[in-house]
C-alpha cells in the first residue's frame, strides 16, 4: 500500500480523499493557491504544496507545478478528485511517465472515452444501447432524410463541435428536417467556424440514470446499482438520489449488466461512471462514461455501505478487488444535495465571500462532507460547491423529510447559498411522486423565488436582536467594510 | 419604539415595546403578539411566540440584516436609514444606476471605450466568478466618460467599473 | 399517528428523538429545568416546557410536573429517553391513567424486569440460562455449601440489599466458603442493616453481549443482532460495538433465539434489550432486560440501516412491526464511543463547564448526537454524557481507525472530555485484538496518563499564540473571572 | 524571547524569535525549529514545522493555556507568571493545602464542626456533581477553625470550603 497520497485537488472532495488516507494509515500531501492558504484541505492534511497564484491555470490546472509538488512530497500516488485535471489524459500519462501512480482510469481508457465519437462507436460494438442517431461529416440532405425515417421523430439536430445549445434544432415532423438542418448548420458554422451537424432521436422528459462501477487490472468489474441525477441546473446536477424512482428491478439488472460490459469494453480499471438517459419506456441509451470519483459517490456509499475512495486507492495500489456482483447489496434510499455558494434568486448567480457563521447539521442518517469552515473566505475563482449533504432512511418519503430537517438545521451566514431552493424543491409535490426528470428546475422552479412564510417572526427577531446588542460580544456585531456582502448590494447584470 | 422595516421591496411600519430583558412586544399590520428571546451567541436568537420557539440566526450588514429562519433568509432593511443615506439609490433595487459587479469576481473583457455611445441593455464588461461568466450591462442609453477598470483585474461589488453619462433624450431613455 | 409527542428528558437523547419526530411530521413538545433555559433540547423543540428548579427531584423526576406539562402541550405521548423517569414503572402507570401513551413497553413490564429475583425466575422458568446461582433468605451453611459443590468454584458471594461492592467475595474453593460467606453477610449488615447473601457463579474474564428487542402489540418480536458493551469505567459502558468480535454466527442465532424468548415470556412491547454476560467458553448467562431505548442504540441503527426510534414510535401507536426476522441483515461493523464531561486523568471526575470552542467530526461513516453547542454551560446537576460519537466502516479494522481519526477531528474546548482517553484506548493492541472484558480499562488503563507526544509542537503553538495575539478578536481571548475552569484548579479530594 | 513554561512538572526554558509576521524561531532543551504559523481564529493555530502541518486548538486560563493536539489537552503554564502571583502555592498540585472542590458541584453531607481535630485525608465534606459523590478530605492533621459552606450550596473551585490549621508537630504531619 503507498505510504504518501498527493490529492491534486481542493475543497470538500479533497477533505473527503484525506479523511479515507488518514484511515488506512496513507500520509496525505495537499497542494494550495494563494486563495487557498487558510483552506480546510491545506489545514488537514499531513503536508501542503504551494502550486501558484490563484487562476486555477497557475495552481489546480497546472500540471508541472503539480508534478514538482507530487516529487517534493515524495508521494508515491496522486489523486485528481473530481474536476481540474480529473479527466485530463496528458496529465494522467505525464503521471505515469514520472512513475506516479494516477488513482483512476489509465490515461488511454480516459482518452478513448472522453472522445464521444470513439466512446459511442465502443458501446454500440458492444451491444449497449445509444441513442439512435446519424453522424455525417458533410451534409447530404438524401442520406439524413433517410436515417431520420428510420430514427423517428421527434428528433434533435446538434452542432458536432458545439454546446450550449447553439446549432441545435428539434424537429418534429420530416417537412421541417431540411430548414431545420440549414438553420442549424449556419448557426453552427458561426458559432464555432464549423458547420458539421448530427440528428439524434430527441428523449422526451428524460431522466439521467448512471451506474456506479468497479474495476480492478485483473478484470473483475462490478457495478454498485443507479444513481438518478436528474434534478439540474445549468446542466450541473444539484440533487441526486439512489435507488431512482423509475428503475424497476429488472432494469436495474439489464442496465447494471450494460454498465459493467462498457467497462469492460474500453478496458476500464478503478472507479468510474457510466451514465445513461432513460426515457419514460423505460428504454435507456449510453451517454457517456466519467472516467473519476463522481461528486455524488456518497449516496452510492450509504446504500452500498461501501468506502469507494479505500477501493480507487486499493485498486490503484493493484490489489484485486474484494467483492463480488453478489456481494453488493443495496439498502434504503440516500439523497444528496449539493450546497453551492449561489443565489437561486438570481438564477444561480455565484456568491463567493466570507463565511461569518456556520452551524451544520448532524444526527441519525445524516453524513456531511464539507470543504469549509467559519471565518474560511471562498474564493471567486474556483467552482461554488461548499459541500454536499447527504441522509440515509429505511425509505424515501422518510429520506426526503429527513433531507429536509437537515437542510434546515444548516445555517451558513455571509454568502448566499442553495439551501432554501432545495428545502421548497425536497417539499414539492413533483419531488416526493418521484416525478423528476431533467427539465424538472427549468419547467417547475423557473424565476422561483423563497416563500417567505415567517416575515413577522423575522421582523420580531430583528427587533429583539436590536434589543440585546449589549450581549452580544464586542468586535463581531458591526459591519466591517472589507466584508462587504453581495446580500446588500446591487447591480445591473444578467448571466 | 418604531421601526420602518423593509423586506422584499415591502415596508412594515413595526411599534415595539421592550417589557424586560427577556419580553417584548410587537405590532404592525394589525398582528400583535408578545415574545419571550433569549441571545444565544452573536449570531443566534431564540424566540418564543405563543408557545411555539422559533431560531432565528442573524448576519448584520451595514443598514440591514439577514435573518434566517428554517433555512429561509429575510433581508430586512432599515427603511429609514437607507433612505436617509441613498436617497437617489432608493429604487436601485429595480433600477439599476451602475455598471458593478453582483459579486466579488475578475473582469475578463472590457467591450467599449471613452467616448463610445452605449445603448440601455448593451453588454459593457463581461466579470467572471466561480467558473461563471456575467456580462455587467449599460443601465441606460448614453456615452461612457470613464473605463474605471482593466482586464484581469479583481473587483468587488459597489466599485464602479464603467461610469456611463445618461442621455436626456427623455423618450429613448424610457425604452 | 401522533400528532404530538412530549420528550420527557434532556440533552442528546432528547435531541435525538426530536430529530426523528420532526422527520416524521410529528411535533414536539420539550421539558426543562433552570439549569437547562438555553440547552440544545429546548432550542430545537417546537414548544418548550418550564419544569422547575435544577434539582432533578424538582424537574426531570417530578412526575406531577410532567404530567402537568404534557396536558398543558396537548401531546398524545410521551417519550421517556433513557435515565430519568425511563425505567420507572409507577410513572408509566401513570401516564397510562392519565390517558398519555408512554413510548415504552407497558407498566407491568416494567414492573416485573425491573425486580432482579422475579426476572431471573421468568428467564429460568422459559429455558434461558441464568448464572447458575442460589437464594437463601437465612444462611444455612450447609444447604449453600451443597449448592456451591453444584454451581463449582470460583463463585461469587453477593448481598441481597447491596451494591457498590461491599458484602462481596470472591472464593476459590471450598476451604474458603464458610469464613468469606461469614465476613460478607456482617459486611452487608453493617452496610445495608441486612445481611442476606446469595451465592453466584463466578464468571472470568466476562463480556458484555446484549442484543436489541423489538415486539409490537400485536405480539410480533424480532431481534436485530447484538451489542458488545464490555468497556465500562464505574459500571458505566464507555464503547460499544457491533458485531461483537466474541460472537460467532451460530452464537448469534441462538442468543438471538433467546432474546426473543426472553421478550415474548415476560409479554414485552416495544424496544428493548436483552442483557447477557458471556464467558470465555462461549457461555451466556441472562443479566437483565433494559426497559428502554438503550444509550447505545446508535450501532445497532448503522448496521441494520434502522431507526429505531421511529420504530418505537409506530409501535406505541399500536402499528405492527414491519419487519420480520429475515428482513434484518447486518452489514459492516459500528462503534459508538461517550462523550463524557469527564477527566480520565483523575479517575474520571466529572468537569462541568462552559463550552468556549467546539469542533464536530464529520464525513464518511460519521455519525454525531450530540446535545451541546459552543457557548452552553454543562450543568453539574445531571450526567456528564456530552454527546455520542458513532461510526461505520466495512471492517472492524477500518472503523477503528475511522473512530480515531473523528476523535481526533472532535475539539471540545473549555470542559475535560473523554476524548484523550478513548483515542488511546482504541489505539491499544487489546482493542484492535478484540480482547475486551468488562475489566478492560481497570486492567489496562488504571491510572492513566494522556500520552504527551507533541510537547514542542504544543510549546510552539503557546508561543504562536502569544505572537499572533493582535489577531484575536477582542472581548473574547480574555480570562473571564465567572469561568474559572477545572482545568487550571487543585483541590483535596477523592471520588 | 525567553518563555518559561511548565508543561505536566515539567519546565521548559523556551527561547523564542518572531522572524516574520508567519514564522518564528524556537529552542529549547537543544531542540531548535522554525515553524510558520497561521491564526485561523481566536482558538485555533495553524503550524506548518519542517513541512508538517498541525492544528492547535487554544484555550486561555488566567496564567496558563490549554493547547489541544490531535485530541491530546497540553495544560501549558507560565512558570514566571505563576511563581510570583503564588509562591506558597507552587507545589500545589502534589501537595494540595486547601478544601476546595475540583469542579462546580453542590455541597451534599458536611462531615466536620469548627473546632474538630480532623487527620490527614479524613473526609471533611461530601460534594456532588453530574451524579457523582466526591469526598474532599483534610490535607494535613489540625483542627477546623471554620466551616464556610452549608449542605445544599452551590459551590466553585478555588472556594475555601472548610478552614483548617494545621498541626504544628512535624512528626505527624508527615504520615
Amino acid at each position: 500500500m503507498f505510504r504518501k497520497i498527493l490529492i491534486a485537488n481542493r475543497g470538500e472532495i479533497a477533505l473527503r480523499v484525506i479523511k479515507t488516507c488518514r484511515e488506512m494509515g496513507i500520509k496525505t500531501a495537499a497542494v494550495y493557491s494563494d486563495a487557498d492558504i487558510k483552506a480546510l484541505h491545506v489545514l488537514e492534511a499531513d503536508e501542503a504544496f504551494y502550486l501558484g497564484k490563484s487562476d486555477p491555470g497557475d495552481s489546480y490546472l497546472n500540471i508541472d507545478r503539480i508534478i514538482e509538488a507530487v516529487k517534493k512530497s515524495g508521494a508515491e500516488a496522486l489523486h485528481p478528485g473530481y474536476g481540474f485535471l480529473a479527466e485530463n489524459s496528458l496529465f494522467a500519462k505525464r503521471c505515469g511517465e514520472e512513475g506516479i501512480v494516477f488513482i483512476g482510469p489509465p490515461s488511454s481508457v480516459i482518452s478513448s472515452l472522453g472522445d464521444k465519437v470513439k466512446a459511442r462507436e465502443i458501446m454500440q460494438k458492444n451491444g449497449i444501447p445509444v441513442v439512435p442517431g446519424f453522424f455525417e461529416k458533410d451534409i447530404d440532405f438524401d442520406r439524413i432524410s433517410r436515417e431520420a425515417e428510420k430514427i423517428g421523430y421527434p428528433l434533435v439536430i446538434k452542432a458536432v463541435a458545439g454546446g450550449g445549445g447553439r446549432g441545435m434544432r428539434i424537429v418534429n415532423s420530416s417537412d421541417r428536417l431540411k430548414d431545420a438542418l440549414k438553420e442549424a448548420s449556419g448557426e453552427a458554422r458561426s458559432a464555432f467556424g464549423h458547420g458539421g451537424v448530427f440528428i439524434e432521436k430527441f428523449i422526451i422528459s428524460p431522466r439521467h440514470i448512471e451506474f456506479q462501477i468497479l474495476a480492478d487490472s485483473q478484470g473483475n468489474v462490478i457495478h454498485l446499482m443507479e444513481r438518478e441525477c436528474s434534478i439540474q441546473r445549468r446542466f450541473q446536477k444539484i440533487i441526486e438520489e439512489t435507488p431512482s424512482t423509475a428503475v424497476t428491478p429488472l432494469m436495474r439488472e439489464e442496465m447494471g449488466r450494460s454498465a459493467v460490459a462498457a467497462a469492460r469494453a474500453s478496458g476500464y480499471v478503478n472507479a468510474g461512471t457510466v451514465e445513461f438517459i432513460l426515457d419514460g419506456e423505460g428504454n435507456y441509451y449510453f451517454l457517456e462514461v466519467n472516467t473519476r470519483l463522481q461528486v455524488e459517490h456518497p449516496v452510492t456509499e450509504m446504500t452500498t455501505g461501501l468506502d469507494i475512495v479505500k477501493h480507487q486507492i486499493e485498486i490503484a495500489s493493484g490489489n484485486r478487488l474484494t467483492l463480488s456482483q453478489d456481494d453488493i447489496k443495496c439498502r434504503g434510499h440516500a439523497i444528496e444535495c449539493r450546497i453551492y455558494a449561489e443565489d437561486p434568486e438570481n438564477n444561480f448567480a455565484p456568491c463567493p465571500g466570507n463565511i461569518t457563521f456556520l452551524k451544520e447539521p448532524s444526527g441519525p442518517g445524516v453524513r456531511l462532507d464539507t470543504g469549509i469552515y467559519s471565518g474560511f473566505s471562498i474564493p471567486y475563482e474556483y467552482d461554488p460547491i461548499l459541500s454536499k449533504l447527504i441522509t440515509y432512511a429505511e425509505r424515501r418519503e422518510h429520506n426526503i423529510k429527513r433531507m429536509i430537517r437537515a437542510l434546515q438545521d444548516y445555517v451558513v451566514l455571509g454568502v448566499k447559498t442553495t439551501i432554501p431552493f432545495l428545502i421548497d424543491l425536497l417539499k414539492s409535490q413533483q419531488f416526493y411522486r418521484g416525478e423528476t426528470f431533467t427539465d424538472f428546475i427549468e419547467a417547475g422552479f423557473h424565476g422561483w423565488e423563497p416563500p417567505y412564510p415567517h416575515i413577522d417572526k423575522a421582523l420580531t427577531a430583528y427587533i429583539a436582536d436590536e434589543m440585546s446588542a449589549k450581549n452580544r460580544s464586542s468586535g463581531k456585531e458591526f459591519y466591517k467594510e472589507k466584508d462587504i456582502s453581495p446580500w446588500s448590494t446591487l447591480g445591473n447584470w444578467k448571466i | 419604539m418604531e421601526y420602518k422595516l423593509k423586506i422584499n421591496g415591502d415596508i412594515y411600519t413595526v411599534e415595539s415595546n421592550k417589557i424586560d430583558d427577556k419580553h417584548l412586544k410587537i405590532s404592525f399590520n394589525g398582528i400583535e403578539h408578545e415574545a419571550r428571546f433569549e441571545r444565544i451567541d452573536d449570531n443566534r436568537i431564540y424566540l418564543n411566540i405563543m408557545g411555539r420557539g422559533i431560531n432565528a440566526y442573524i448576519v448584520r450588514n451595514r443598514d440591514s440584516k439577514s435573518v434566517v429562519i428554517d433555512g429561509v433568509a429575510y433581508l430586512i432593511e432599515d427603511a429609514e436609514k437607507t433612505d436617509k443615506k441613498r436617497p437617489k439609490e432608493r429604487i436601485s433595487r429595480d433600477v439599476p444606476q451602475t455598471v458593478t459587479p453582483p459579486m466579488p469576481a475578475v473582469i475578463v473583457r472590457i467591450m467599449v471605450k471613452e467616448g463610445d455611445r452605449v445603448k440601455k441593455d448593451q453588454g459593457v464588461v463581461v466579470v467572471s466568478a466561480m467558473k461563471l461568466e456575467t456580462t455587467l450591462t449599460a443601465p441606460f442609453n448614453g456615452t461612457v466618460i470613464r473605463v474605471n477598470a482593466g482586464e484581469g483585474d479583481k473587483v468587488m461589488p459597489g466599485q464602479i467599473l464603467v461610469d456611463i453619462e445618461k442621455d436626456n433624450e427623455g423618450g429613448a431613455n424610457n425604452e
